[in-house]
């Protein structure tokens, strides 16, 4: 049943397309791109098992294409929330490698100043608004900047990430209404990567072509190759000029494929194996590598040096990572309140907290 | 000074918060075309219209997360919940998001977000719609909870709690709206978040309450002042943010003290209350801390069953007798 | 905009059938049905003023061509659960007036035993499954309902009532989703008053042909004149067989027009009184009157008698309603707990709060 | 006896259950195929099929209220909510729907409902995935909260859990999964909901615990006994209805109590044991009740950060000491 999601868009067995309208340092950079997400998502699942990242920890591995794409139709006024399986977006988002690594390390230098881990990831500057772990949390959210940016007459979009399963919880329906009713320049980007966890999407959602379930709504929706970067950011495109200037919201669903298990410690027992060789077969960065070489947009040196290049800046992100200091225990109560007020703890007791957690009393 | 319901109140404050501040905007079921379920909103959408004063779908779970989303991005929603009760839907927004996003982002964002609604029980609502959750919101780290029981103190708190960076969770009480108090009209005072009030002082035994159950207690205070019995009201306001050193002080000076809370007795606002006390006065106290607070059944909307899971004013009297009456030597 | 809410269907300002193939027997007692609803609103209300019912009331005046129709499509086996204004359909499934104003006057002899008043009525032997008074809140019951009916291999199915601005909370969706993925015999009745509270159909849905918003589950669903008693009878039986036979659930959306305010206190400021006219015009009551009579159904006497005959039941409701006895606070903790346990206050208790109550400690 | 972990012992009982009784039903995100996220209902689809171990989609506010919709007509549904950090989304239809239904309709519905879900913090979880929610459940009346903290006692509640006729929230810990413990094999024993049990014996000081902090005490009681101090640990189990009896008389006894509890300490589940040991044996007590709780932030992600915030035998041990020195002098 999950073929369907395999193969979305026109069955083709291999994203081919037509490069010669395109930029070719701007392939190249969705290329390096692409394989920035994936050596740093590789490496972070090696970096979990050295436990030098704990809690959950969700690969965006098969989605790159999906995100490079999407990135590249935003602009700087655009806002972006996404869930948990979040590393590629806030890196394609045109934050370095080092502060999102030495988030996962839980450390002072992290994007979230390692208060929010893996699933909590952020960036006020180039508005990537967080990751968020709770399956729906983020779609209010999204919608609500949408309507922030609406009310003050702002430029911009926003981008509302989520996963196919996601679009069978309430918040989804609630969400999508109140942006349609109220006009509002969002647009639900669903990585439909065929599982929720163990659960497919047909066994999940009563309407499998979740870009259908706008109906209810009176909400456009599109389903685009996920694993084709110049698809999505096409589209993305489209419907992003769409939402700033006509105000109007849209799904787009992407479909991938996940490469792995739900999460680092997933061991994905439950899919067929034949399936996820498939599925990997049909990879995003190396069908895209192809493609720039067929179309002698790069030849094998530059891809070379482009894997070089993106294993020291990956490594790089790992030794920065290692190499950043915890936060202090002193520091327990900062960020508790935006504005603070009587009767709340401060330093004083968290300098005991720290005392007592060398031993003291 | 003039006086003016807790009602009017509210709806004086909410005006003039949308007047000083364009970044305000009023979120909710009913507020504006239907003036308000309960007219905390009257009049307010014909004067700011409905960019300002926004009627929403029942969709509690979606506003309230779109009201923190506009918050991130500088707006500073003020959310109606038409009663505590349909909280339960949007909660997730409140505990899991607006709560944590300051803070698990490192200080990266703010949420400037107020959300009224009216707790506890009035008429025979019935069990559906009579609950008190205030102890629930009071619990989390990451929020701010106040409830004011005057007018008085609903305007100062309302302009804090809209003023602050903060979601803070603003609890109302419907059967506080009638109620009248001395309002000064051309002051633009605020009371702090996390400071409990000496709303009455006494000698004999420490009365601990907020919202409704504080004029209860009031009352209670002065018709025992004829039977000799010096009641000190500590008015908590803030439930969060708790003031224990107000608290604290207060049975310090009295060495009795009984809690007065409209919600359910077992883990409610009076345990922390008790708790507290305990912790703070041990040394002091001659008597246990009493709790007086509402019976633990889904509400009965029969009247004579409603009435008397309710606490009152004769619940607290006679719990007051008791502890007076008990000293050391008193035991379950 | 409430236009289109008020004139459904075909846009036709009266109902006009062809009442031939019916059982005119039949068709007398569902005007006797419709008609008892109505007085017995009526007077409720009257009892509200009276100070004889507390807190919220809300009353099915407008919608009795929709209530009786659908009782007459159901059987015993099937269950109904509906939203807080459902005095009407506890009564059109079977149950004498005087126990459910009797609950409404919070007496012991009431259908939920006083415990429940208006917004919480039951009746466990003919499966009317309870009024509930957080909007949407039926709607899981009601579909786990469905399920226990089909796990069990039961006949049935079950209907679940809600009004138009119920299919904006996310448990609409969730609830329709699952329906439509484990393919449970329900029927989700949607009565489209035009209203919530004071807030429109448009004004609150994004897609306000609400028994389109099945689109998002692949769920038919149905629009029916809901002042139409026959159509109601006959959709909700095409549909109810449906649900049965293949297990498909569906939505029935009944168009009417609210009598009144939303509750009983509620003044009704925020309507146009032009539209109120408009609406009350088309009554379904004595539209359903008017054709029986011309199809000489039923004659001017038969409507007179019947008319005395509901104004004595109504009457006899309200003094059995009056004789009852209060629930004893003795009785308070009576159904705290199906399963009694150590540590739970019983009827010891219950006697010390009602001595509290008589003025004693 | 046979020594089989906590996970086990669950996975037995559910098995067994399913087996005893065709009413019985489980449903959850991932509770088949994926074979549970904690694994706790492994193995159990395969054996039982689809129907009876159904896998639902991300909707819990759906399959929970299907899940009390279905009790409601006979069937006996036991729910597993992932982390109970989920159950915001749906707590709307336990404490609105399932906790009112028996009561509201004059006992004509009967709700045999288990919730099942793990509470509280392991590794890292961070702010979103670390919480703890029993206090909320347990404030609330017609629901039954029972937190089983060894494998025997998960085996015996689970059961009563399921055979009971009401609403049953079911609190478990990632941290005691792996746990182990004797567990007798063929002897169809019940625990009985509404009382703690004395876990261990002493007469200096009183812990009070449930869940994965019985286990932090009773380490603590025997590290302790080498100093000569005789720590008596009461474990709950059972936190709606509350065995008060059976805490006060264990103060009665030893005169001091600590209550060690995962959750934040404002308005946790320690303020109403607090509240409920000064009520109940006030002229027993020589130290005020001390707790000992989680610190009050959205719990941050960084390992120390984390660590620091959670209770631990060490706060225990620091509490005790504190109680047994200040005595009677104590002062905060
Ligand atoms: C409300 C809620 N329920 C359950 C979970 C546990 N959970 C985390 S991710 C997930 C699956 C989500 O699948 P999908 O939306 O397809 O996103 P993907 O992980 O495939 O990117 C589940 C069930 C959660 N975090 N929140
Ligand atoms: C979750 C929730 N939010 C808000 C309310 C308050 N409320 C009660 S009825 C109602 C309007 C419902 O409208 P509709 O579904 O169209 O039903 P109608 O009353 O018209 O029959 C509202 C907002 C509630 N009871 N529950
Ligand atoms: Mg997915
Ligand atoms: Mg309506």
């Amino acid at each position: 049943m999950a073929k369907q999601a395999k193969q979305p868009v026109d069955g083709a067995e291999e994203v081919r397309r037509d490069l010669s309208g395109e930029d070719p340092e701007q392939l190249k950079h969705y290329y390096y791109q692409m394989l920035l997400l994936r050596r740093f998502e590789e490496r972070a699942g090696e970096m979990y098992t050295k436990a030098k990242i704990g809690g959950y920890c969700h690969l965006n591995l098969g989605e790159e294409a999906t995100i490079v794409g999407l990135m590249a139709a935003l602009t700087a006024d655009d806002y972006i929330f996404t869930n948990y399986r979040e590393h590629g977006y806030i890196i394609a988002r045109g934050i370095e490698p080092g502060p999102v690594m030495a988030e996962l390390f839980g450390k002072e230098t992290g994007v979230s100043r390692g208060r929010g881990g893996s699933m909590h990831l952020f960036d006020a500057g180039t508005h990537f608004m967080g990751g968020y772990a709770i399956v729906g949390g983020q779609l209010p959210l999204a919608t609500g900047a949408a309507y922030a940016l609406k009310q003050q007459n702002r430029p911009g979009v926003v981008v509302c990430q989520m996963g196919d399963a996601t679009t069978n919880i309430g918040a989804w329906h609630e969400s999508l209404n109140l942006a349609a009713l109220w006009k509002l320049p969002v647009i639900y980007l669903i990585v439909n990567n065929g599982y929720g966890m163990g659960t497919t999407v047909e066994e999940g959602a009563a309407e499998p072509d979740l870009y259908k379930r706008g109906a209810a709504f009176r909400m456009h929706g599109e389903r685009v190759d996920g694993r084709d970067v110049l698809a999505i950011r096409d589209a993305a495109r489209r419907l992003r000029e769409r939402a700033e200037n006509e105000k109007q919201p849209a799904i787009l669903e992407a479909v991938s494929f996940r490469f792995r298990g739900h999460s680092v410690i997933d061991a994905d027992r439950y899919r067929d194996p034949e399936e996820v060789k498939q599925g990997r077969a049909q990879d995003p960065v190396s069908m895209f590598a192809r493609q720039l070489s067929d179309a002698k947009i790069a030849d094998d040196a530059w891809l070379k040096e482009t894997a070089t290049r993106v294993e020291r800046e990956v490594q790089e992100a790992i030794d920065f990572a290692d190499k950043s200091p915890d936060p202090k225990i002193e520091d327990l109560f900062d960020y508790m309140y935006a504005t603070p007020v009587p009767n709340t703890p401060g330093r004083e007791e968290a300098l005991a907290i720290a005392r007592q957690a060398q031993g003291g009393r | 000074m003039p006086v003016i319901t807790y009602r009017q109140a509210l709806n004086d404050t909410l005006g003039e918060e949308l007047a000083r501040d364009e970044r305000v905007v009023l979120m909710g079921e009913e507020i504006g075309k239907f003036q308000g379920s309960y007219r905390i909103t009257e009049g307010l959408q014909s004067e700011f219209g409905k960019q300002r004063v926004v009627d929403t779908p029942i969709a509690e779970e979606g506003f309230v997360g779109l009201a923190v989303g506009a918050a991130m991005l500088g707006m500073r929603p003020v959310v109606e919940i038409m009663t505590i009760n349909f909280i339960l839907v949007a909660i997730d927004q409140i505990v899991n998001h607006a709560s944590k996003i300051h803070y698990m982002f490192g200080g990266q964002a703010r949420v400037p977000l107020v959300v009224r609604t009216p707790s506890g029980g009035v008429g025979q609502l019935a069990a559906t719609h009579s609950q008190s959750f205030e102890n629930w919101f009071a619990y989390c780290p990451g929020l701010k909870v106040v409830a004011p029981s005057t007018p008085y103190d609903a305007k100062g708190l309302l302009r804090a709690a809209i003023r602050d960076d903060d979601p803070v969770i603003f609890i109302e009480s419907l059967a506080l709206y009638d109620t009248k108090g001395e309002v000064p009209q051309d002051e633009d005072y605020t009371l702090p978040i996390g400071k409990a009030e000496v709303k009455r002082e006494g000698t004999d035994i420490t009365v601990v309450a907020y919202s409704r159950m504080t004029v209860v207690a009031m009352q209670v205070a002065q018709n025992l002042e004829k039977e000799g019995i010096s009641v000190e009201v500590v008015d908590l306001r803030s439930l969060r943010p708790l003031d224990r050193e107000t608290i604290v002080n207060s049975v310090k000076k009295t060495s009795r003290a009984v809690v007065i809370e409209e919600d359910w007795y077992s883990y409610g606002i009076g345990a922390e209350i008790a708790a507290t006390i305990q912790e703070g006065a041990f040394d002091y106290l001659d008597a246990p801390v009493l709790r007086v607070a509402g019976v633990e059944v889904p509400l009965p909307y029969a009247a004579k069953l409603s009435q008397a899971s309710k606490p009152g004013a004769q619940d607290l009297i006679n719990a007051i007798y008791r502890s007076l009456e008990g000293g050391k030597r008193w035991q379950k």
